[in-house]
């Protein structure tokens, strides 16, 4: 099945499905739609995952085809690896983020390089779910921001839905993909219900497979462009629509899919407004903001009225719950890197 | 012992080295019947201080556990992993440790940590969400609670090796400490847990590590995390010693861990020990324990309670009598009221605090960065007390 | 077997669970002498036509090992891990298996990965450094060979379980197969190999692991790496069964192995197989094995070559005679020739092959990429050949 | 001991000492200087590492301050965590880049966020040694350049030393930090000597300590600015005297410390030329170079005359022995990107 394919399913289609649901919908309908399509991971069983992304899986296609693994999460990660050698599509679980490190050996030089290795003969069509980012009250290591670390290992793809709707979507497309994919969740908006519709160019329908590697324009606006990703789109539409009120347009660009990166979506809305924010709650250092500020400066540089800003997580280790609303961006953080952009040039 | 055949055929006799120390296994493998104490003559060896102590130590830990979850209840603490059951554990894994001791706990060992003396609410702060420790962890020799599991195995086993290395570059300094690291028997599956066992095993590092079976990780039953004998098996593959206890029988993990960290601090090596123990409550109060494990489980194991088998106990040699089981408990609600105290008392963190510390002096990155959250607070503060810039 | 008290004083029963299999050690205990062969009278079951292929792939193997090494002193292979002193281990790993079944093998195992079929050439595709893998691992049902130690043994089990999988979902396309992962001594400190051998005692996986001891992992000994009895007894922390055996003696390979795979065939779980042995080279081309063993323990060992060991028991059964020795030894160099002109007519790899499989379809992104690469070669080329643009 | 204190010390001083020497001189006078220095890893001691990096160390002060280790780089790194919280200074050694993978999770949740963690109460002195890069015919997993995982996690100091005299004194101050310096070595200069004297303000001489956080201008020069570091350094040295021959001068500066980041030294050497380009040898997609175009953009907007470019390794896996060359930066990259800085505009 090729991951670009959009096609009708049995996915949530009421509007008061949460994110959540929609994740345990497409893990459905993909197990039912092929065999060869295996759960995995800690507690995705009978407990049906820490955050019932799992629910009933295992009641539904048997333990076999949803296994609750040993906790360790090389030996998961390993597992799938011979699994999808011998031509099954593991969906592994990471329970949170800080806990996919232990198996950064084998995701980076198995998972990221097999297909390489072997000249295109054995592709690992594995998804990694990990539920990432902070905003949820976690204590220490419930909260990191980690796609950094994979956008940057050739041979993975990165994708991360910031709608319901796309969270359905992009892991149907994901688990339908002969190449890896490191699928992350946002935490935070796994109780999220779909927001006020959004008036958008070419977002994914409810039940609907999202194409993997294609940017969606959210919010289109004249004035700047604020570029984001997954727990940080929710902030970045209420900026826009707060920035309203200063009489400026903000168009906001959902990327969806950090590798494949859609390039051509991302430049046509920077250089229809001259000016750019990046967004995101990784910290700001080496993070993916990086790459699209770099990228964007490059490939636009001419239509540029003011260097592309990024709103990020400070340079810091994740903080306690107490303190973590100072860290992530916030609706003022973004509206002030507007108001920076350099009005008067 | 010898390892290979004693065949002279030539040519074929033994290879000619055995490539490493190849011991006896013998007297690693544990006794797979579990150490039991209560109930025995063993018992009767206890000095009745220490009895009196063990006591009120776990009837102070129940209550702790409990008014921890309730702050949980009332939303004053994020999140709280009871270890309500496995008392009898955390316990006597403070009290077996003396001061030059470091303790390397878990997540769900918090109680262990107030045993070792580290006041309630510093202890609970990584829980509360304040800060990620609470306390200083030289002055009570405990290092940070923390969640990535199994990884403070390896920290204990170096932490102790260290202590050697300084006893032999300089006696005079010489702390003759013991590290015991705290596990979860589903920790043990994390490669961590194993490279940690190995070390421990070539170094012949001072170490024990105290695996307290409670049969789940989160919803996992022991059944789908490891096919041993018993967890205490393990062992022997990295050369050391293996015990099993029953973790619900204060006296015997008291006497089993006190054994092992003798062995330990004697140079005799590491010792593994695994408490077989369970969780009454759920994993956390974030978890639905219903989900996964039959409310008969429970119950069977309740009437195991650590606390009320060794009150029994004690009531049954007479050094138990309800004044002292009444005082014991007013100290318990002290206690817990004082928890609570403490917790109204608190300050808010500050967030300034945010960058001081990620190195030992900010970079000047950093250091822009705080200034920024700081102007930025202290406009939202004249913002927020009406006041004009 | 029981692993609890059978105290029944109340309320100081056994626990209501044994939290998991709690399975009797005993059956799962290697015998710590490893298993011989030759020199014993259970040579005497071995068929003829095997023995004399077995002998053929040694001599073979030895030579392989021999002229890969020359490769390397030619500069034509750029590094090669030697299995030279290893060959018993290496043939019997290859002809153990059916065509079903799987080979992880290591970086070291090159003569495993021919001795099941793969065009030498292909195989040392990775040393000679054309490609990262020479040869279709699902023609040869060979996973590629790789450098990150132990990384395999998960894979292993994650096939072997998958055939497991399928099996069940439909039986009419089951494969009894059977995965054998190689590691070596240094690679069992590793997470991954505990992790491995922990899934596949839990999932019941068809998988034999086979631990080539030679003493070494580099340069640290054996007693640096574990202080276990035998890396065999590993086995019973993970439930499953440990066999010690002489690595050098390559009827007890061939016979451990046999029994391993059979018994991981018929679903009894998987095996963990020790296999003492010495590497009789430096690590690899690039090591100076001087700095770290005396060369009196190399000597020794060579004086139980596996090679010679296997050639004086045939003569002295009867089963090799001075004609037989000079065909084989004529084999083994049409095979060293035909390695030579294989090397001589490979042709060297193509650039633009590098952006083709990273995923199974470039992305906009490489596609970029690899036009930059092929109008610099273009224009190179140009230069090259005096042609103007 | 301070990270930035210069002093003479019984270093190498003989101009034809290699990468390799200074290191292990480096290691040397900080064991004997230092008693809490303990070196270990896998074939550290009687072997003197894969490199002969630690050559002689444990002759010279017995096996236990000189320790090899078994096989497994998060114990190796876990045992260090232990050693440093009771007060060593543990230096330790990854034999390859990619096997310091299996350390990553002890590296990121712990090395990089004790000192935080414990509000500044316990700090972990431990400098990690990465041979990193390629160019040196290593087989697959042999070459990674994995400093943009470092880079991106906060908490690590990332350092990187391109000569001999920089390997010393960049070892013997990360060795010094009271904060965990992830040492970068570039394998393919461990053999080379000091190359021809290159003048330069402010590099460090041979035997001294060189401070962590400061670039150097290895080159002045007035048409564009090569940023580089590491491996790369000699590459753009060569390509900026090739250069010449088209009339250009251009300037090279070697960061030596990703982290701290040098924006001082960076961002006055780009407002010199207003033309940049940033050359390393890891993939280019969320590389260091990302990081350094973006906010050298950000800094330096109305000081460029053109977009700031990279040249960096494909985003690709490390290709096998045969085919590295057309991966790494060369002297002709770094030459047509700096022919691409629009000197028409
Ligand atoms: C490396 C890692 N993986 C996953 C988790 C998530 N997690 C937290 S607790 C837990 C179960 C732990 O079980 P066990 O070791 O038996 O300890 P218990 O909770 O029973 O005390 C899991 C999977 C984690 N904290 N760390
Ligand atoms: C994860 C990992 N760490 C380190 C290395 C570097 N290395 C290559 S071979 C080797 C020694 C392996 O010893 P052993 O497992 O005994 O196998 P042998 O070489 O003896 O066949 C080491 C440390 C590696 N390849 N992978
Ligand atoms: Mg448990
Ligand atoms: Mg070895």
């Amino acid at each position: 099945m090729s991951a670009t394919t959009t096609r009708r399913t049995t996915g949530p289609t009421t509007s008061g499905t949460t994110m959540v649901a929609a994740l345990n919908a497409a893990l459905r309908d993909a197990m039912a739609a092929d065999p060869a399509v295996h759960v995995l991971g800690e507690d995705v069983g009978s407990l049906g995952g820490v955050f019932r992304v799992t629910d009933g899986l295992s009641a539904q296609f048997g333990e076999r085809r949803c296994l609750d693994t040993p906790l360790a999460e090389a030996g998961i990660l390993g597992t799938a690896i011979g699994m999808a050698m011998y031509g099954l599509r593991p969906v592994v679980e990471m329970q949170f983020d800080a806990f996919a490190y232990p198996a950064f050996e084998q995701l980076v030089s198995h998972v990221a390089k097999m297909r390489n290795r072997t000249g295109g003969r054995m592709g690992l069509p594995i998804t990694i779910r990990v539920p990432y980012g902070g905003g949820v009250g976690g204590v220490e290591h419930h909260s990191d921001s980690s796609e950094a670390y994979y956008a940057h290992t050739p041979g993975l793809h990165v994708v991360t839905p910031a709608t319901v709707a796309d969270a359905y979507g992009l892991l149907r497309a994901a688990i339908a993909s002969d190449d890896p994919v490191v699928f992350l969740e946002p935490k935070r908006l796994y109780w999220s219900t779909e927001p006020d519709p959004i008036a958008e160019a070419g977002a994914t329908g409810a039940g609907e497979v999202a194409p993997i590697g294609q940017a969606v324009v959210r919010r289109a606006g004249t004035s700047a462009t604020l570029l984001t990703y997954g727990p940080s789109l929710p902030v970045c539409l209420d900026a826009a629509r707060a920035a309203e009120d200063e009489g400026l347009d903000l168009a906001v660009v959902d990327l969806r899919s950090l590798v494949p990166f859609d390039d051509e979506t991302v430049c046509a809305a920077v250089r229809a407004t001259g000016r750019a924010v990046v967004v995101h709650e990784a910290s700001g250092f080496g993070g993916v903001g990086a790459e699209i500020a770099a990228r964007v400066s490059e490939r636009c540089f001419h239509h540029l009225a003011a260097p592309v800003l990024r709103v990020t997580g400070y340079d810091i280790p994740y903080p306690p719950p107490m303190l973590e609303k100072h860290h992530l961006p916030s609706v003022d953080r973004v509206l002030d890197a507007v108001a920076r952009l350099q009005w008067e040039a | 012992m010898t390892i290979v055949d004693d065949s002279t055929t030539p040519g074929l006799a033994e290879p000619p080295t055995g490539h490493g120390p190849r011991r006896d296994p013998a007297p690693l493998l544990p006794d797979p019947r579990p150490v039991r104490v209560l109930g025995t003559d063993a018992a009767a060896a206890f000095d009745p201080g220490l009895l009196h102590e063990l006591h009120r130590q776990l009837v102070l830990g129940r209550r702790f556990n409990q008014q921890a979850t309730t702050l949980t209840r009332q939303g004053r603490i994020a999140v709280y992993p009871a270890s309500t059951g496995q008392e009898a554990c955390q316990v006597a894994a403070a009290m077996v440790l003396s001061s030059q001791d470091w303790l390397f706990p878990t997540y769900r060992d918090t109680l262990a940590v107030v045993a070792r003396g580290v006041r309630p609410i510093d202890a609970l702060t990584l829980m509360r969400g304040h800060a990620h420790s609470g306390y200083d962890p030289y002055t009570h020799r405990i290092a940070p609670l923390a969640t990535p599991l199994a990884t403070q195995a390896a920290h204990a086993v170096g932490l102790a090796h260290a202590a050697r290395l300084r006893a032999a570059a300089d006696p005079a300094s010489a702390e003759d400490l013991v590290a015991l690291a705290l596990v979860g028997d589903g920790a043990t599956s994390e490669g961590d847990f194993h490279e940690a066992l190995n070390f421990a095993g070539v170094l012949g590092a001072p170490v024990v590590f105290l695996v307290q079976n409670n049969g789940y990780a989160i919803s996992v039953p022991l059944a789908r995390q490891s096919a041993a004998p018993t967890l205490a098996h393990k062992a022997v593959g990295y050369g050391i010693v293996g015990r099993l206890v029953d973790g619900n029988d204060v006296l015997a993990v008291h006497r089993v861990l006190s054994e092992a960290v003798a062995h330990a601090r004697a140079g005799r090596g590491p010792v593994l020990v695994e408490a077989i123990t369970y969780r009454l409550e759920a994993h956390t109060n974030a978890d639905d324990a219903s989900r996964y494990r039959p409310a008969g489980e429970v119950d069977a194991w309740r009437a195991r309670d650590p606390v009320t088998l060794f009150e029994r106990h004690l009531r049954d040699v007479g050094l138990l009598d309800d004044a002292r089981a009444d005082a014991v408990a007013r100290a318990a609600e002290e206690l817990a009221a004082h928890i609570r105290a403490q917790f109204d008392a608190a300050p808010a963190p500050d967030p300034g605090s945010l960058f001081e510390h990620v190195y030992a002096q900010p970079t000047a990155q950093l250091r822009e960065q705080a200034a920024d959250l700081a102007a930025r607070l202290a406009l939202e503060a004249d913002g927020t007390d009406g006041g004009a810039a």
